[in-house]
């Protein structure tokens, strides 16, 4: 579904990846875990084409879109969650979810996800707790039904039994095969439970891989201590 | 060249030099900038005259050699170029300027390097400078006429329309002073600034006074706005005609609305019936195109260049204070009639005409002095000017 | 704990008091009428369901919104005074999305933020060396090695460790931090917690969290907030078996995984 | 090399490119340039007075201020004013009083005699006007684009307001024809290149000012402040003090530039402070480097001195030069050429690296 | 009455002309922060646009109609241009786009000078366009009206594109976070260059209107920028509403105040109508707050 090959990347002259691959495939779900300052967000930032490549490739369903933009990527079934909380500010609720799709039927079922949202739905994205934005972000980017979702550290603010809501969808959507799911989370339960392997990321380059579920979790936390 | 009074004698050292074939003459216009269409026509005509004088055997013999240099639109601009002609590449004269900032600029600088300048454009007078020579109309060559045709038309009413600027200010204060004189009732006085093109509600306030006649000092592009205004609202030459100082042939045509039938003060137009014009109008069509008008400016500074010639001759001497000593009473036998210079005020005596537009956008004369007017810029020959009234 | 016992005034000025504080958006009441006693000496953790109105409170102490009712700190209103005096009164903030000045190093970030307590003329002389409380707090949040590089290069976590060290050269007696280890792997927010433990002792410092894990480890007291209202407060044991608690904010799920052992170490 | 040593020079070496700079302005230049192109590097130098402020109101501060030709003017008139009552005589008032006025002078020109009071006035005005339109749009934390519009429509207004007040200030016309300064005769060589000289002094003194404002603790806090504002608050700063006193200095610094002007180019004019002129302003900054030390300093020179030749070799193209270098620096070097140095440095090692 | 109603008239009319130049500034400056300072160039552009138009077709009833359209492509394809050769190099740098399109109207004016000359070249109003109406004693012509009648559908056009369209949203979207737009499958770089042809093309219309008013000439277009950008100022960052309301209100001031005082005071009046009132609303007459520290 998604491999980024020999990936060198960073800001202006600095690398902060160091010729990284990874690979997702078709209806699998992958973790990539590590520390502060690690190269995650970098790395996601590569898949979905926000931050050019210096080296390496970027394949989606095995096609090279290593310079296509975003919103290519997007409409080739890509989906991105970033890590921040983010919105269109000056655009209410209900207007961030009509960027993607003004379909009824599609938003009342995010919504059947998020209650939260529906009583906030007339007001501007911008007044939101920060909670409340991220499930707006997290319920925006389904609506773009994505065959292959990014995620960010999609539970940072979020309440714990919407934290479980979340991690319930994720289950769900990659249980029935049709989405393939890349997930950056620091919860490292969390995270082996919604997915089946993951890589764990130190200082820009990839320091171990395996296989999740729950068994992994001390596997991850010695890779991580070193 | 010799030191002016005491305390200005260290600067002023003339580094002019005559002694070859050629004399430099610096031509000193705004080729870029707001003005520099209406500079350009003078530049061309400047060229024009240098071309002829050339051919005729040059100044005393001597070869003109231009050295032309930007005035940019900008005051400071010329006061640079022109100390830059004067004192770096030592030009005999200066022939330019166009507004009167850009001359009031240059005043400072040709006093103090005792240099010479020769300056094209009607203005509003109250000036007079050794180191100057105007060869446009002072006031009371042009507006004080222009008010005696008003008064010969039984002109009872008047209203004042004027880009807030030096000229039209002070043209006003002078019309102002005359027109109570003449027992003509102001009855209204609107400024724009140079730059503004809306008259809509200054126009408003004509329709409403009614004038007999509009005395419009408007400078430049303002002046279409004006005109489009003045006709929307329903005003005509035949209910509030319109006097104007600076609209010539050049501009009759551009303002987007005919303007048959309205009048302008000037001492030259191309309809001018006289055989030098004839020759100049060939002359300047032959060199530039035949669908260039010819105007005023053009040819107060043509003339400016055979004048600084004659005068020249007859001091047989470039240098400033022997021109001064000889310029009074030089004349030249200019499209326009014929001229004298002052040496006085170094002003010169012009005929003053009145002219009524045309549907070819041409000038018929309507009216004139009929002959020369003497140039009084500080207007001491005329009892009811007083400078200090308000 | 014997300070618990202790009522405000026995600890002399040092704590901060909210009395019926009330924030009203064009008719939208995000908080209603809370009232909060924060002590010196003591994490106090602000918990509750997204939107209930925990950030608001904070930004209402420090003048961000305006607020109406009470929040005293050393007899000083604080809902009447601006934003800059507030920082000035000892009070200091850091932000859900961490913000620091990013073309700065640092070190100036830290610099800086020790500017209130120098006069006026000092601010056009130049720094000289580096100041003993600013080298304190580099070690304190452990950006030492990080300390010449520009903040905008920092991630995510180290620029709340950054924001968190500004706080400390500001010496602010009381620190409201809004989710500080959001984003924090494991270890990181052990030693956040470490450090917030060491710097709490003179200080009173309010925590907003959801990650339940650490609020269980470092957590004095706890309150809960849920609709712009205080809902319980407590320890945490208390609060985890508060049903009303449960239902709004933890979740059966997190009631049931607290018994297990794999969710406990899930933050660990 | 030591380590202590490197720092020491790093930390001299603005000092050594001022003094180079000092050096070269007021010993150099006088000893090689003739009179007239002295006299117009002094107008440069007026520029680059005026230059020095923006940079550190625009490059440190980050507030784009597109209408410093009002502060310009507000010295420029103000020492022309002196100028033109001195010439005048002890009691005379101005020639252009009595032609397009009525021979009256307006009150507020009687304190201009004194040249004491000029002097001061030459500092108060602007940091007076300052201080008050800074604080109207600062505090109500006005800013950005805002801020930098509203400051040009502050140019476009001040040039209307003086065209339209002829008897007080000339009008379109300006003031000039001075002939002394402070009882120097300004047609004597001598006492012109004395004039030259004071502007490159007082050239040399923004720059150590600025140079000092840079390395101080405000300079930090104003960076801060221009890239996180309302964050400063929360260091228990108004971050409306910290503009406005970059504002002020700079408003100060334009106004000092202006007054040296007056004398120096023998006219100052409505043309010399409106909206074109405070963007031709803008342009040398640009150029030079906005937030560089000397950057802004050395562009405006750049600039006056391209407008001069320029339109001497190319009178119609200038503009086209003017546009073209603001939209080539501001696309390509935002930093300005000034910073081209360090920016090739980069570029070097990264490709090497 | 009519010492009270003429400025009434011909100042709504003046704010007409400044609503059609602030509804493009609105979108490139409001909606995509992009500080435009060639604008009023491109007004320049639809007034010379007309000028020529009429030089093809002689005849002012026709060519006037025709320039309306034509002036909205040629400005709008100018202004793509510069989107696509500058200012979509440095969306991230507002400020400096400022700069940027300052110098780009200064390349322009010149040109403008070089092909057409300095001086005002006019185009002739149509005949339907002469006379006027008497209304309390002001003769109020009917170009004036006209003008109001484009700016109103302007207006019209420019909130139905906005409000009720995906790309209206897309559009604010964009400005509001460009990559989050991006990753939400917006193609900001088409949104980018639609949003600036359709503004700069309402300046072209707006230029149309200019050039019925006065002479066409290269500087035209610095009369009316600085009051459009207050305008905007005073409305409130890409607010519709706003910049129609503050429109009209600089529009009938500047009137009122010219009136009373003259044409120079009422532009400085104006100024510090401008300041006074953004002390009350500092970001403007209608404003979007968000919270934090944005
Ligand atoms: N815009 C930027 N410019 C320069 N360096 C950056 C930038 N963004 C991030 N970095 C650097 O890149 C490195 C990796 O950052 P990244 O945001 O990818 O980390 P992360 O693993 O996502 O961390 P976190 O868990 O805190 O989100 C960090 O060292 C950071 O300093
Ligand atoms: N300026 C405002 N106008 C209207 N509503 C607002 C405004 N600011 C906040 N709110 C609303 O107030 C409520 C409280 O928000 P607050 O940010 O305080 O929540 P929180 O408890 O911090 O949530 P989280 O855990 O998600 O950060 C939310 O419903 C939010 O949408
Ligand atoms: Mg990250
Ligand atoms: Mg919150």
């Amino acid at each position: 579904m998604l491999e980024l090959r020999g990936v060198t990347a960073g800001y202006g002259r600095t690398k902060v990846l160091h010729d990284v691959s990874i690979q997702v495939d078709d209806g699998g779900a992958v973790a990539a875990m590590g520390h502060n300052g690690a190269g995650k967000t970098t790395l996601l930032r590569v898949a979905v084409g926000l931050l050019p490549v210096m080296r390496g490739q970027v394949l989606l369903d095995g096609e090279d879109v290593t310079r296509l933009r975003p919103s290519a990527r997007v409409r080739r079934g890509l989906g991105y969650v970033p890590q921040g909380q983010l919105s269109f500010p000056q655009m209410t609720t209900l207007e961030n979810l009509h960027l993607v799709t003004t379909d009824r039927a599609a938003i009342d079922e995010v919504l059947d996800t998020f209650p939260a949202l529906r009583g906030l739905l007339s007001r501007r994205a911008g007044l939101l707790s920060g909670g409340q934005r991220q499930q707006l972000s997290i319920a925006r980017t389904l609506l773009t039904r994505p065959r292959m979702l990014i995620l960010d550290e999609p539970t940072e603010g979020i309440q714990p039994n919407v934290v479980a809501e979340i991690e319930a969808v994720i289950t769900e959507l990659t249980r029935r095969g049709d989405l393939s799911v890349l997930l950056v989370e620091q919860h490292v339960g969390f995270a082996l439970r919604a997915t089946q392997s993951y890589y764990v990321i130190e200082s820009g380059r990839i320091t171990s891989h395996g296989v999740g579920g729950p068994g992994a979790v001390d596997d991850v936390r010695a890779a991580m201590a070193v | 060249g010799g030191a002016k009074s005491g305390e200005e004698g260290a600067a002023g050292e003339s580094c002019v030099d005559t002694s070859g074939d050629t004399v430099k003459l610096g031509f000193l216009n705004s080729t870029s900038g707001a003005m520099s269409i209406s500079e350009q026509t003078v530049r061309d005509s400047l060229s024009l005259a240098m071309k002829e004088i050339n051919a005729d055997g040059g100044i005393m013999g001597k070869q003109i050699e231009a050295v032309v240099e930007d005035g940019a639109s900008d005051p400071a601009i010329f006061a640079e170029k022109i100390e830059k002609l004067l004192t770096g590449d030592c030009v005999a004269a200066v022939f330019g300027g166009w507004t009167s900032a850009s001359r009031k600029a240059m005043l400072p600088v040709v006093e103090a390097n005792n240099g010479l300048l020769f300056y094209p454009v009607q203005y509003e007078g109250l000036e007079a400078s050794e180191n100057i020579y105007y060869t446009g109309a002072t006031t009371n060559q042009q507006i004080i006429p222009a008010m005696d045709f008003l008064a010969s038309e039984g002109t009872k009413t008047l209203f004042l329309a004027g880009s807030d600027y030096v000229f039209p200010r002070t043209a006003n204060k002078i019309i102002k002073q005359y027109a109570a004189e003449l027992g003509i009732e102001i009855v209204g006085e609107e400024y724009v600034p140079l730059d503004d093109d809306d008259w809509t509600t200054q126009v408003a306030k004509i329709v409403k006074a009614k004038p007999d006649f509009v005395f419009n000092t408007i400078n430049g592009s303002s002046n279409v706005g004006f005109i489009k205004a003045y006709y929307e609202q329903g005003l005509g030459a035949d209910t509030s005609p319109i006097i104007s100082v600076s609209i010539a042939e050049e501009e009759a045509p551009a303002m987007g609305h005919s303007v048959t039938g309205q009048y302008a003060a000037w001492n030259y137009f191309q309809s001018v019936d006289t055989p030098t014009n004839a020759a100049f109008i060939k002359a300047f069509q032959d060199e530039y195109g035949a669908s260039r008008p010819t105007s005023d400016p053009m040819e107060a500074a043509y003339t400016s260049l055979y004048l600084y010639k004659a005068i020249v001759e007859k001091a047989e001497s470039f240098d400033v204070d022997d021109v001064n000593a000889a310029s009074d009473g030089v004349s030249f036998d200019a499209p326009e009639g014929t001229v004298t210079i002052d040496g006085e005020n170094h002003h010169i005596a012009k005929t003053a005409l009145i002219g009524k537009i045309n549907d070819d956008n041409q000038f018929d004369v309507v009216w004139s002095s009929e002959t020369p007017i003497e140039p009084d810029p500080f207007l001491e020959g005329y009892s009811w000017w007083d400078p200090t009234a308000e | 704990m014997s300070i618990q016992t202790r009522t405000p005034d026995e600890l002399g000025q040092d704590y901060l008091e909210i009395r019926g504080l009330t924030v009203d958006f064009d008719g939208f009441k995000a908080v209603k009428g809370v009232d909060l006693t924060l002590l010196q000496g003591r994490l106090h953790f602000l918990i509750g369901p997204n939107g209930a109105g925990k950030t608001t409170v904070v930004d209402a102490v420090t003048g961000l919104v305006r607020g109406t009712g009470l929040a005293s700190y050393r007899n000083q209103d604080l809902l009447t005074m601006r934003s800059h005096q507030i920082v000035r009164a000892g009070i200091g903030r850091t932000f859900q999305t961490a913000t620091v000045f990013e073309e700065l190093s640092v070190l100036q970030n830290l610099d800086i933020a020790g500017g209130v307590h120098r006069r006026a003329w000092g601010m056009v002389l130049a720094r000289r060396g580096v100041p003993a409380y600013v080298e304190h707090a580099l070690e304190a949040i452990g950006l030492t090695e990080l300390r010449d590089k520009p903040a905008g290069t920092l991630a995510h976590g180290q620029k709340q460790w950054l924001e968190i060290g500004m706080l400390l050269v500001q010496d602010a007696k009381v620190m409201l931090l809004d989710e500080p280890v959001a984003g924090m792997s494991a270890e990181e927010r052990e030693e956040t917690g470490e450090l917030l433990r060491r710097i709490g002792q003179e200080r009173t410092i309010v925590v907003i969290e959801h990650d339940m894990d650490f609020v269980r480890n470092y957590a004095d007291v706890v309150t809960v907030m849920h609709t712009g209202t205080v809902l319980a407060e407590g320890s945490v044991a208390e609060i985890q078996a508060n049903p009303q608690v449960q239902e709004v904010y933890l979740g059966r799920q997190v009631e049931a995984a607290a018994t297990t052992e794999v969710e406990e170490g899930d933050h660990a | 090399m030591n380590p202590r040593l490197t720092a020491l020079v790093r930390g001299a070496a603005p000092l050594i490119a001022i003094a180079a700079l000092a050096v070269l302005l007021l010993v150099v230049a006088p000893a090689t340039l003739s009179s007239f192109r002295l006299n117009n590097l002094g107008k440069y130098i007026c520029w680059a007075i005026a230059a020095v402020g923006i940079g550190l109101a625009w490059g440190r501060g980050g507030m784009l201020v597109m209408g410093q030709g009002v502060f310009f003017g507000l010295g420029g008139y103000a020492m022309a004013m002196h100028l033109k009552l001195e010439a005048a005589g002890p009691e005379g008032i101005p020639d252009f009083m009595t032609l397009y006025g009525n021979g009256t002078m307006p009150g507020f020109w009687e304190p201009f005699r004194s040249g004491a009071f000029t002097l001061v006035a030459i500092l108060v005005l602007p940091a007076v006007a300052a201080t008050i339109l800074g604080w109207a749009i600062f505090k109500r934390r006005v800013k950005g684009a805002y801020f930098a519009i509203l400051t040009q429509a502050l140019a476009v207004v001040f040039a209307t307001l003086l065209i339209a007040t002829i008897q007080e200030t000339g009008g379109f016309n300006g003031l000039n024809q001075f002939t002394s300064f402070f009882g120097y005769n300004l047609y004597d060589p001598v006492n012109k290149r004395m004039v030259y000289s004071i502007a490159a002094g007082l050239l040399i003194a923004c720059l150590l000012v600025v140079w000092q404002l840079y390395r101080s603790r405000f300079g930090e806090l104003l960076v801060a402040t221009r890239d996180a504002e309302e964050r400063v608050r929360f260091l228990g700063h108004d971050p409306a003090n910290i503009k406005l006193v970059a504002f002020v200095v700079a408003a100060m610094m334009a106004s000092v530039g202006g007054a040296m002007f007056a004398p120096i180019a023998g006219i100052i004019s409505p043309s010399d402070v409106d909206a074109t002129a405070s963007i031709f302003l803008i342009a040398g900054v640009a150029l030079g480097g906005r937030a560089l030390l000397l950057g802004p300093a050395l562009g405006a020179l750049t600039v006056g001195y391209g407008r001069t030749t320029l339109s001497e070799t190319f009178p119609t193209q200038w503009t086209y030069f003017l546009g073209l270098l603001f939209v080539v620096v501001i696309l390509l070097l935002p930093r300005g050429v000034g910073d081209l140095p360090r920016t090739l440095r980069s570029a070097l090692k990264r490709s090497t690296a | 009455m009519d010492a009270f109603t003429t400025p009434l008239l011909a100042g709504t009319a003046t704010g007409a002309l400044l609503l059609i130049a602030a509804l493009g500034l609105t979108l490139t400056f409001g909606q995509m922060g992009v500080i435009n300072m060639a604008h009023g160039e491109f007004l320049m552009i639809g007034a010379y646009t007309a000028f020529v138009t009429q030089q093809v077709v002689t005849n002012a009833d026709v060519s006037i109609l025709l320039a309306l359209p034509l002036a909205f492509v040629v400005a709008g394809m100018f202004g793509l241009l510069l989107e696509v050769a500058v200012i979509s190099w440095m969306y991230r740098r507002p400020l400096d786009t400022l700069l940027v399109t300052v110098g780009v109207s200064l390349v322009l004016q010149q040109l403008a000078k070089d092909i057409f000359g300095a001086q005002g070249d006019p185009v002739v109003g149509p005949s339907w366009l002469a006379g006027n109406i008497g209304v309390f004693g002001y003769n109020w012509p009917y170009r004036q009206m006209f003008t109001i009648v484009l700016a109103l559908a302007a207006l019209g056009g420019l909130a139905a594109l906005l409000k009720y369209t995906p790309f209206g949203r897309q559009i604010r979207a964009t400005v509001q976070n460009r990559d989050l737009a991006e990753t939400m499958g917006v193609s900001t770089r088409v949104v980018d260059r639609i949003t600036f042809f359709v503004g700069s093309g309402l300046a072209g219309v707006g230029g149309v209107a200019v050039s019925l008013i006065g002479g066409t000439n290269p500087n035209l277009g610095r009369g009316y920028i600085i009051s459009a950008f207050l305008v905007v100022v005073a409305g409130g960052l890409g607010q519709l509403k706003g910049t129609v309301i503050a429109a009209f209100a600089v529009g009938i001031a500047t009137a009122y105040f010219a009136d009373w005082t003259s044409a120079s005071m009422a532009q400085v009046a104006t100024f510090a109508l401008v300041v006074l009132f953004l002390q009350l609303r500092p970001q403007g007459l209608f404003t979007i707050r968000t919270r934090g520290l944005v």
